[in-house]
């Protein structure tokens, strides 16, 4: 399935893709729209892609999450205009034991967020605009 | 410019803003590289706000500076990532 | 909310719990019951416990992930018979930021296993049948 | 016994099949302590196979081995915990 979509994401639908009848546990990360950034005020955020390159980036960061954990996982990115509390990205990760689903998951969001072509233009409530861009 | 060999550029968030454009044809730079596109771009009008080196793929695969390019290549200029 | 519950686990009901318009991360993890056990098939679980206590206890450990992370956390156990695949504990830990929410989510599951007075039962499939007790 | 001193002891899991039953009352032992319960159970039907520092819990929180119990309280056998 693509990794970028437009439409709402479904936390309990990534979870049913990876669960499987010898996995013990699943491990979730939701990344949501949150109201303030740096002190200002929030009004929502518009995310774009490099469609061809950010799915290519998405296989090879998924495919080194199963070769370093004996894992099945799930990822999803949201473009388009998305509001407070929206998901923007959303990870899951299944494993016979906890300890590979959590280290796993957690590598897919670190990984997903510094090497995948996606960025976002933040509104904020003041009128503002600004290109967010990681610290 | 029928006859002369060109390439894609694709410009994303940022960058699109500062050229006012989202794609670019441009004449095949000599040296044919990553680099020589780049230096290609800061003559246009608001290429001089491009960083001196600014993450760029080439048929959506990141390249080095030095990489060669060919014509009918699809270059992405690429700001700092920011999803999630 | 009670930590125990005999009615089957909802996750997106436990992210809605803890989803506010400040957190930009929820974490959760949901430990299923799985198909073997050191080799063996397992057909069911059977969970129980010492209510007063576990209630008691889950509200000591939410307090000490709420103590050491901004968050804001869910926790809810399944007793009674699970099958291959039902949830029989589930964990969310919403926060501004990832970090904070991972760390709270691994913690709050890592000590409901190890301090929370929960027994489970494992039917193996040849018909024996074992008290699960922690390596 | 109605006018013995006495405490309930809840026994769960692996510990319940051990003594065939979910809840005992006994009479308030001496020393009247977390282990005078223990050694009171110990020799009771079943009681051998109880490990010698079992998981106690005085009023449902975890106690130590030399914590006074007296008449009234609920104590609970607790086996090593299995939760998630």
């Amino acid at each position: 399935m693509a990794f970028l979509t437009e439409l709402p994401l479904q936390l309990d639908a990534l979870v049913a893709e990876v669960a499987a009848p010898e996995c013990g546990g699943i491990a979730t990360f939701l990344g949501l729209v949150r109201n303030h950034q740096e002190g200002r005020a929030v009004e929502r955020l518009e995310y774009s892609a490099y469609h061809p390159m950010a799915e290519g980036e998405c296989a090879t960061i998924v495919a080194e999450a199963m070769a370093q954990w004996p894992v099945r996982v799930a990822v999803r990115h949201r473009v388009g205009t998305l509001l407070i509390g929206d998901a923007a990205v959303a990870v899951a990760a299944a494993s016979a034991h906890r300890a590979a689903a959590f280290e796993a998951c957690r590598y897919l969001i670190e990984e997903l967020k510094r090497r995948v072509p996606i960025w976002k233009k933040e509104f904020f409530l003041d009128g503002s605009v600004d290109w967010v861009e990681p610290r | 410019m029928p006859d002369t060999p060109s390439l894609t550029v694709l410009l994303f968030a940022r960058y699109a803003e500062l050229f006012g454009a989202a794609e670019l044809r441009l004449a095949l730079p000599q040296p044919a590289t990553v680099a020589g596109v780049v230096e290609a771009l800061r003559i246009l009008p608001g290429g001089a706000a491009l960083p001196l080196n600014p993450l760029v793929a080439v048929n959506a695969r990141q390249a080095r500076s030095d990489q060669p390019v060919s014509a009918g290549d699809e270059l992405a200029l690429l700001p700092p990532m920011a999803g999630g």
